[in-house]
């Protein structure tokens, strides 16, 4: 029986404590009929060695060597400490700090983890984390809705170069409140135009722009935020965290700054690991604190005058508000904030602008290397950071599946999501690339579009 | 023990770094110069540099682990916080998921370079199907409050499908968790809640008077946190679906029936579960969870998306909105909490079939015992006359009176013994209580010494009570002001004088 | 500067309160002539990444799929727990345990290690390790000639049979000390022949014996250990721990026991890693504790009573009696001991006997299916354990090459220790093959033997 | 703080079991029948279990990091041990020996599936080369005393194969390591002690007067245990090596020159070194360690086997007794402390040639900024005249003498205040001392800390002088009984009753 540690003594000392004849018995308030009959499907157990024997084999199908693929997720060098200390069985094993004085150490990193965010977006407060990026933009959505007391709108503007698979999650989880998504649409440079702003009639209750976009291209988020401010409109920051060492920070937008920043840790020492567990984060202005979603620690005292931390503003939460709770969200990503936590300690600011300034300069090496093959170039021009859409001169689908099968995640083809881009590559530099491997790319991109047969 | 309470910002230096994870700059990068910072447009780049710590290595890995000396957790002591299912985590099953192919995989990776990873969803979800009987299973949702999203979004979906969209209130009963009613909210619902009988189980008569054309659906979880089975359980279900609406399970105590009884045979149309819970994936001090759920085939055609299907040729891959048309949608960016999913599945195989039987039946034997033994040394059970589930409640309304210790009081102290609290006030229509859940990962003896612990306690709230008061002592702070961390609000560390 | 926290601020600050100018200054007691010029071989730093990327690229060349060796490091399944456990910082990163007080986790750790190794071994007492199995033995047989009251010779018997890199660093370690090896000669069943003892003039002060032996096989050790009592020859006994679990502990040998067990710990969960860090043990009787080499640790109490852990009999050691020391070890394996204790604990004593079995009957699998193949036959008869001889139609060094080309370490080679056996392949069973997996190695090894030439 | 002090043995019962690391026999195995046990001849089989534990997964889980959490390590605490180098010991360099392939590479595997080990084998013997001056390097030493053994046994062989048989004796001056004689005497040699100057240095005269044709050869370190640099080293080899003797370095204490003086410049023929020291590599509760030896050209014909040579298609391969017929031998079974070494080497890498000149630096300016701080603050060093290594030695001589509290006192309350200790009683002709190193990786706000700990305890000392006689009081236990666990001896768990 792996993990249940009783005797057959045991068993019998213990039924007759409770005075039942068999452990059969115990169930013998539940109606016979609806008891279960054999499991079919379950295997038989498997010992752990032979477990991880099979799970081994499965994970190395799944090998590619070189990743040039972002899109949400992107392949960073993880400092060896940061998962030697998160996998600490006191972190890894603790429920939600419920009882505060016996989880001083998740309350803390937390409180620091907070305090990290609202640096690095330069706002005021920050939550614990949500689930990820796209449902925390969903939660922001809902909370501008919430919070905007000059602008009673349920029109929401969400920039068309905002992740297509946020967008979809967002519509997935507004919809229900009779919430709706405009689209602000995107011009041939791949960005957002201020200036179309001003045809919208109404304005809507918030506005939602990623930087760097989708496509890595850089919006012009001081208009746009300077735009909203002029029309009670919310500003929703989407950033990517890493971009923040070098980007202009949310809170710095425009005149007076976004009014939310939510995005992805993923990038902050969480492996990509297929896309989870990593965590969502929103920060957001001190006045707003009170439709944040999700736990939030504060700094205290105890008896003796000792600091401390400690859950609160817990009359926002379903545990106690119940039906009137800002979100429905209990448990959510306190693990992966822990790692990110001991990630952005052990970069400081000066780590994380050399990541962030790599991870450019390897982009747009890629970029400059690969449009030097015939027929490759840059589907748009404008200033990027960190990715970069590269137009072939044939449908990218089949280019990107060479590749992989030659060890290389070439990039997101990106005819799932725009169809007029299908001969379009979203491709991504990391820190972890090294010229040998953006040769190696080029060569074989090359070699792949050679052996394909060009679409004129 | 540790009491420093400075933060990392406290421990920083200005020009202080972890020189060894600052990625160096090839002296001469084949990148053209023309891509240095300097193609970002100034009004676009950040001014100067965000405050973060300034720190070495070691000061790193000294401060983090010595904070993580300062929480209970289950790989330190028991931990029997009701309604949480704080078993042993399998340490296995973590190095499954980091086996090399798993960590690196990008979420957008191609199909062909996935099997390994869809095959083990795929298996994933014919599992919780046999466990569940259910016929219909979506993994993607990232902790049990987004299961129920998605499955209350889909009981909306099926009635809107079908025209009767007039359909605008959620039963729960009064004893349910707070993400049931906050989740109806999120789906466009009203709530209306359904009292109890006193002996645990819902009022049929007080539901029978309930449902109507309005009714959506009802949520409820069985054994309910109240830590008994409702055995009209058949009743309940033929009055929601009589009435045209739905029935969902809150599967957070599935641990008490799991290999024993199926949710889909009590006549449940949609489910999650907790895979943090009932699966034994770690809590993380908050998180991450997952929470996938299950329907039956009234349900299927609603179900999230991403799900893992099988290809023509025997392979796997992924099902998206194009398959299922009528999906609620994707409620995360890729697929959910992928990382869970694969330590949940390494779970299921070393369970097994024997394995997965076991599990409830052992929890619910630990309950039992420990409700029993309890009793016996005089703590009221809240039900005395039924049978633990897999948890149990007692209350310490008559100590409160009497002794004037709270709940609250005996849980802090609990900790001075070296043992975590049980869940305190809640269910709340329970005064003064404690949920308390041991699952089956805990020994005889460790339950006895719990117990023992309980009895001193109550001995100690009357010999000298104030120990009891100003519990805890033995830990890295005594009680904290909860109201002054809500009036001056302190959320984030601001260097001094800024 | 890597892992040096100083802050230039710093620095000065400090330098001003030694009163000197420069860190230079620090050195001016050294004379200037031999300060250190340039470091030619020492490379440009690498980021912790960089360093990774280059382990990672190196270590990847070395890998093979399935390994059939043994030979003194054996292929076992390691619980996940085990490392997890034993790589926490409290562990990892402590000295010795020489301050009791903060050290009780080591310490506590040793004394059930100590406890285990009795128990296995059926000794009174162990000591908390030495470098490992070979050099161990080497310190078993300096012990047993300062032990021995009754028997002045500074000769030792050891078996042929006994491991031969031990054998070689045993010469290695004793010859400075004037102690004279004798070979006692393996019979044609590769056993050696307790009838051959009496042969011996004069009785050695020590038998060394090893049990399986080198090829496998099963000595009569209850008739070499009551030959060796009747003659005041003390019994040194080296031992697999794992087939503990089912051979006869050393301690039970003939009528009174062996006199000192010795080996390695490596098959108690730690990695085969190029054959290190394992640890060794050595476990003896009660009368002959004061000549063990190494650590021990006592149970004892604190000044209010309660249980504690320390160091004692530290007057066998070089710490304190210096050249009248025991041994000159000091840095020991103690990391490997908490990791074996580990294991050992979550085997238990049905875990081990269930590795024990499958050792073994995988081991017989893999010698049975291979005979199958023509011209391929079990060397020796006879009872083994774990490991077993097949001879070869060729010589057997190019079929294992053949085979390590095709992922599969195929046993050793045996003509580099026995020349005679040079068509030998010493192979290993473990609990983590598979049926497929002996069944690929009698395919590949059909296979290569096919493709080889055989030498009449 | 947990004084639960119940062994693993005491969580037992008859026929618990961590089911899931028991492996299943195949139900049909495709073993012969035959191969069952039953093939073992019943008196070579064991007649009954061992004593071991029997317990579930997650009672070890918790026994052993609850046990972890009794330790005081560097990831925990400044560890200022002198002698040892307790320095932060990089977490990338385990990761680094974790790399797959490394783990699972068997000693004795095939040359040409092992390039990647050895290159890294050979690419760090030529670093050591590089920092010591030296010509050759043997890594498989598992420890420094090993390496004494290996350098020691190397001269021997030196003089054995010059026909120099007579010389039978080793110096050593007295405040060497415990290991330096007792490694002597392992090599067969008498040993004689020098002694030191007042300032510290060797006793130049002294030496001159103790050489002669029975001299092997002199163990030294320098800078030596005392802390303070030899200057007059160069004259020390002279002597020594004109009475025909060689010279052996002790290196425990490279750390102090690394990258600014190498032995082999100051005349040593023969050196070990500990990468658990100088390279950082972790030293477990006790080891692993590591401990190669480094020499010239006169002893590299002696050198221990294995090494790693280059073989003629530029690969690289092992050396053995056929390519170093001169060798005293191979010194364990397999390639020594294989793991430490690819540890040491990552961590070279890390370095770098700058930060290799660094360590020293930073160790020395440490040690100097500590002694004259603590000088500051009325603390007797016991060379103040001198410039300190990495390293000093303070002794409480006075303070025994007036307060009546001894360096163990005041050793056993710094552990009170959160410090390990340092190295107490050591070298043994300081009296009442601590030789303190406290490494470059710690930051001056810990060395402040640590000094101001040292000013409260003497304060204490005087105000309260109990405490201090009393510490520690906040540990898991009050000072041991080492006469008791000396006297009546229990090495191993014994079942009440047997
Ligand atoms: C009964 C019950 N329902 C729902 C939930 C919510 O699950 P999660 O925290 O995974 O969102 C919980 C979690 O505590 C619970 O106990
Ligand atoms: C000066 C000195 N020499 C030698 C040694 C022995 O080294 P090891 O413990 O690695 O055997 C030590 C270790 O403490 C030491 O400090």
């Amino acid at each position: 029986m792996p993990f249940i540690p009783h005797t057959a003594a045991e068993v019998d000392a213990m039924l007759d404590a409770i005075g039942a004849e068999s452990i059969e018995q115990l169930f013998d308030e539940i109606p016979s009929q609806l008891r279960a009959g054999e499991l079919r499907t379950v295997p038989e157990a498997r010992s752990e060695m032979a477990m991880l024997r099979l799970m081994g084999e499965r994970a190395r199908k799944d090998q590619l060597q070189l990743c040039f693929l972002g899109a949400g997720c992107y392949d960073h060098h993880i400092p060896s400490a940061v998962w030697d200390i998160t996998q600490r069985g006191e972190f890894l094993t603790a429920y939600t700090p419920y009882q505060a004085e016996a989880s001083q150490g998740t309350l803390q990193v937390i409180y620091e983890y907070q305090s990290m965010m609202t640096a690095l977006t330069a706002l005021d407060v920050s939550n614990a984390s949500v689930y990820d990026g796209a449902s925390g933009l969903a939660e922001a959505v809902l909370m501008a809705v919430r919070a905007n007391r000059k602008n009673k709108s349920r029109r929401v503007l969400m920039a068309e170069t905002v992740h297509p698979l946020y967008r979809q999650t967002v519509a997935t989880i507004v919809r229900n409140q009779g919430i709706a998504l405009d689209s602000l649409p995107m011009t041939a440079s791949g960005v957002v135009d201020p200036a179309a702003l001003n045809g919208h009639a109404e304005p809507p209750v918030a506005l939602v722009v990623q930087q760097p976009n989708f496509f890595g291209l850089l919006e012009q988020v001081d208009e746009l935020t300077d735009w909203a401010a002029a029309h009670d409109v919310l500003v929703i920051a989407v950033v990517n965290p890493t971009s923040l060492a070098i980007l202009k920070p949310p809170g710095q937008w425009g005149e007076g700054g976004a009014d939310i920043a939510c995005g992805d840790g993923q990038p902050l020492g969480i492996p990509m690991a297929s896309g989870g567990p990593s965590f969502g984060f929103i920060c957001c202005r001190q006045a707003f604190v009170r439709q944040l979603p999700g736990r939030i620690i504060g700094r205290t005292e105890d008896l003796d005058g000792r600091t401390g931390f400690t859950l609160t503003l817990q009359a926002r939460e379903q545990h106690i508000r119940r039906a009137k709770a800002t979100s429905n969200i209990c448990t959510n990503q306190g693990l992966l904030v822990t790692a990110g936590t001991i990630y952005l300690s052990l970069l400081g600011p000066a780590g994380l602008e050399g990541v962030a300034g790599q991870c450019h300069r390897r982009t747009a090496q890629l970029a400059s290397a690969a449009v030097t093959l015939p027929g490759v170039t840059e589907r748009f021009a404008g200033p990027f950071f960190h990715e970069r859409v590269l137009a072939l001169p044939c449908e990218a689908e089949p280019v990107a599946e060479k590749l992989a099968a030659r060890g290389i995640l070439a990039g997101l083809p990106l005819g799932d999501y725009f169809p007029e881009l299908s001969r379009c590559l979203l491709v991504c530099g990391t820190e972890k690339h090294s010229d040998e491997d953006i040769e190696r790319y080029v060569t074989e991109l090359g070699a792949a579009l050679s052996s394909t047969e060009a679409v004129a | 023990m540790n009491r420093d309470t400075r933060t990392i910002f406290e421990l920083s230096r200005p020009g202080r770094m972890a020189t060894a994870q600052v990625p160096k700059v090839p002296k001469a990068p084949k990148a053209p110069a023309a891509v240095e910072m300097a193609d970002i447009p100034v009004n676009l780049r950040r001014p100067s540099r965000p405050g973060l710590p300034e720190v070495s290595e070691l000061q790193v890995v000294r401060h983090y682990t010595n904070l993580s000396r300062k929480n209970f957790s289950i790989e330190n002591q028991f931990y029997p916080l009701g309604s949480c299912t704080m078993k042993y985590n399998p340490r296995g099953t973590h190095h499954a998921a980091a086996q090399p192919g798993f960590p690196g995989r990008h979420p957008l990776a191609p199909a062909a370079h996935s099997q390994g990873f869809l095959e083990c969803l795929f298996d994933l979800q014919e599992i919780l199907k046999d466990v569940t009987g259910m016929t219909g299973v979506s993994l993607t949702p990232m902790a049990g409050a987004q299961g129920e999203f998605a499955g209350v979004a889909m009981i909306r979906a099926y009635h809107e499908a079908r025209g009767d969209a007039a359909r605008s209130e959620i039963l729960i009963p009064n004893a349910a968790h707070g993400t049931n009613p906050a989740t109806a909210v999120m789906c466009g619902y009203g709530v209306r809640e359904v009292p109890l009988t006193p002996d645990g189980d819902v009022d049929l008569d007080a539901l029978k008077a309930s449902v109507g054309p309005q009714t959506a659906g009802l949520m409820m979880t069985n054994p309910s946190t109240c830590g008994v089975f409702d055995r009209r359980i058949e009743g309940i279900a033929a009055t929601v679906h009589d009435a045209g609406g739905l029935l969902y399970y809150d599967g957070a105590n599935l641990n008490a029936i799991l290999g024993k009884v199926k949710p889909g045979d009590m006549g449940f149309d949609v489910l999650h579960m907790n895979l943090h819970k009932t699966f034994a994936t770690p809590h993380g001090g908050g998180g991450p969870g997952s929470g996938p759920v299950g329907v039956n085939d009234k349900l299927a055609p609603y179900l999230p998306v991403p799900m893992v299907g099988r290809d023509d040729a025997g392979g796997f891959r992924w099902l998206t909105q194009q398959d299922v048309p009528g999906s609620i949608g994707r409620l995360s960016a890729f697929m959910g909490n992928a990382g869970i999913l694969l330590r949940a599945f390494a779970y299921a195989l070393m369970l097994g079939r024997e394995g997965m039987h076991r599990v409830g039946e052992f929890a619910t034997l630990n309950a039992n015992y420990m409700a029993a033994r309890l009793a016996e040394h005089g703590f009221a059970l809240a039900y005395p006359q039924r049978r633990a589930s897999h948890e149990f409640v007692i209350t310490f309304a008559e100590q409160a009176k009497t002794l004037g210790v709270s709940a609250m009081d005996i849980a802090k102290r609990l900790l001075d013994y070296g043992f975590h609290s049980p869940t305190t006030y809640f269910p709340l229509l329970v005064p003064e209580c404690f949920l308390i859940e041991p699952t089956e990962t805990e020994t005889k003896e460790e339950l006895d010494a719990f117990i023992e612990a309980l009895v001193a306690i109550l001995r100690e709230a009357e010999s000298d009570p104030e120990l009891v008061l100003s519990a805890p002592q033995s830990l890295p702070v005594k009680r904290l002001d909860d109201v002054k961390a809500a009036r001056e609000l302190d959320l984030a560390y601001r260097p001094p004088g800024e």
